[in-house]
């Protein structure tokens, strides 16, 4: 697990146990701050471990195991500064919160110093109320980043699961259309055709119509078929005569053509070649 | 590694993870040095996997690159719904085009466009054929013996009608505007602009429309 | 479809054709009409499957997006091995501005700085909303209208979570007057007073204050 980890992960600890010599622009660093046990040449890395002012801090408190809540301003804000100073010396990239930080420290500190009279100690607020807020604020989601980094997660510890569906490829939905779409789109092309055209779209009745479809579609050109096939006396009489002026609109518009080589003798029909 | 899964578990799941053919020398390097599976031993495995997949959702193939867990071509119907695309819509023409064949069947192209105005593009006519709503009843015995076209079982079964006689007649459908005031239909000076030009020449569909 | 296979293979196929999770209405759309499952028929499916893959080297699990089958972690040793490289590690930054985000969302940039002391990095956020996790919810009606941000489905599916519920609870803030009654207690009966401050009353756990 050790040789994975990289600076942005190494808590402070991590780093400290890390030696061996450190140099700051090229020189040894012969005073460290107190309390600041460095591992040299890991300084830099370990300063840049911290994720601001607030992680700072909480390593400060964290380390001499302490109560967030009882923090001792006095010694906590020493060790803060001789850290920030050390960062300007390094001249690590110091984000302005480290130096806001340091300003609200010493105003909580000479606060603190300050003697206050007996009485109005029980309503003020103990000046380190809002600091001891924020870094348990801090701490809260701290911890649940690193909660949040040991769940299972996709890639790392789990894998997607899939199989080779190759030859599935997407069928094409076809549109859906409704009656009253098609409906419109015909109310459309009437009105059209009415206005613009010659051509006269007539009141027709449906069942012919359909029924010159059905009668073309059983005869053929090739081969005669008997006139009475085309009527199916079990639709009734209103079937047959659907059937019967089917048949006289498609000889009027010369679609079939009628054979029969004596009266009364058996009438053929054939579509037209 | 005492308490190591299934050998046909750890290629189980190699395979699905992999999503693709792993050869048995890329299996054998998923495992710690001194634990690594001999061929035999991994055909062996992948031979109970082959069993274990009888009848189910997925099947395991030996494949040119190797050995590979797919879905069986029986699973089509279902899987490949997964990437449909959402349904397009038909364009007016297409619509217009349907309703015609319809009323008036049967009926040439040459018929549609006199109707409509305009001329019936090829795609409209094959998608129309191909959505299983209209067919060819025959051929009109005139010069160039055009195709008549009529309109199929599949498409009254669509619309839900029994029979052609269900559309409202004609005369009906002229009042269609008081039946389904929310249809708003146009009157002709607001149609479709593609129906007029100037001279009143028959204009071409977008051959992109369906 | 008399002889269609057993739903759960259905839904097997499906999973893993798809490689990544389905929700039940998805799932509902492999269906031909007429014959679309309830979801308690895909529920039952999918408890069966889950059973079936009990000690396997799959696993059929609930996350944001739906159903997913995927790999369980206990087959990480072998199928981490597949790819040469390994799965990049977070930055801290990355992983609390996330932490920050997925708890208190819908939140700003600045109260994300607020809580951590520090700026966050445009950089950062980027990242978070390129994989997707991370989406902009709106503005807040505050001057600058800063951008509102919130935790997407896919974050859920990374994390193996169903619901944002299943995150590991946040530890509580405790008030600074606590540490001193502490001192004092002497019997079992009058511990637990972290919910308590001094003159008994329940600290809130309010999201909101600050």
């Amino acid at each position: 697990m050790n040789e994975q980890l990289t600076a942005e992960r190494m808590t402070p600890e991590e780093a400290v146990a890390v030696t061996s010599t450190v140099r700051v622009r090229g020189e040894r660093l012969t005073e460290l701050p107190r309390d600041l046990y460095i591992p040299p040449d890991a300084l830099e890395v370990f300063l840049e471990a911290f994720e601001g002012p607030l992680d700072l801090l909480l390593y400060l408190i964290r380390r001499q195991n302490l109560d967030v809540r009882d923090i001792p301003i006095a010694s906590i804000t020493r060790q803060y500064m001789e850290y920030v100073e050390l960062m300007k010396d390094l001249r690590l990239e110091l984000a302005a919160e480290y130096l806001v930080m340091a300003a609200v420290l010493a105003e909580i500190k000479s606060r603190i110093l300050l003697p206050r009279p007996v009485q109005a100690e029980e309503e003020d607020e103990d000046p380190r109320a809002e600091l001891v807020r924020r870094l348990q604020e801090y701490e809260r989601y701290k911890t649940a980043a690193e909660n949040m980094d040991s769940l299972p997660r996709m890639g790392r510890d789990l894998f997607g699961a899939s199989a080779c569906s190759r030859g599935m490829e997407a069928g094409r939905r076809e549109p859906e259309v409704s009656l009253q779409e098609l409906l419109a789109a015909l109310a459309d092309v009437m009105a059209r055709a009415e206005m613009f055209s010659h051509h006269h779209v007539q009141r027709e009745t449906l069942s012919v119509r359909e029924r010159m479809s059905q009668t073309l579609e059983r005869l053929s050109a090739d081969s005669f078929t008997q006139f009475h096939d085309l009527l199916r006396p079990e639709e009734g009489r209103r079937g047959i005569v659907v059937s019967f002026l089917a048949l006289l609109e498609l000889i009027k518009e010369a679609l079939v053509e009628l054979v029969q080589s004596e009266p009364f003798a058996p009438i053929y029909v054939r579509a037209r070649a | 590694m005492n308490d190591s899964p299934p050998l046909k578990h750890i290629l189980e799941a190699a395979l699905l993870a992999a999503g693709g053919p792993l050869s048995l020398d890329h299996m054998q390097t998923l495992f710690a040095p001194g634990s690594v599976p001999d061929k035999t031993a991994l055909r062996g495995a992948l031979a109970q996997l082959q069993q274990d997949y009888h009848g189910r959702g997925v099947e395991l193939v030996e494949v040119g690159g190797g050995w590979r867990i797919q879905v069986p071509a029986s699973m089509a119907p279902w899987v490949s719904r997964l990437w449909e695309e959402k349904p397009g819509r038909y364009s007016r023409a297409l619509l217009e085009t349907l309703a015609i064949i319809a009323y008036r069947q049967p009926v040439t192209r040459g018929e549609i466009e006199e109707i409509r105005g305009v001329s019936v593009s090829t795609s409209i006519m094959r998608t129309l054929q191909e959505r299983g709503w209209v067919r060819t009843l025959g051929h009109r015995d005139v010069p160039g013996r055009p195709a008549m076209y009529g309109t199929t079982r599949a498409f009254l079964d669509h619309f839900n009608l029994k029979s052609l006689d269900q559309l409202p007649s004609l005369a009906e459908l002229r009042d269609l505007d008081e039946i389904h005031p929310e249809l708003d239909l146009k009157f002709p000076e607001d149609a479709a602009p593609e129906a007029k030009s100037p001279d009143g020449a028959v204009i071409g569909e977008d051959p992109q429309e369906r």
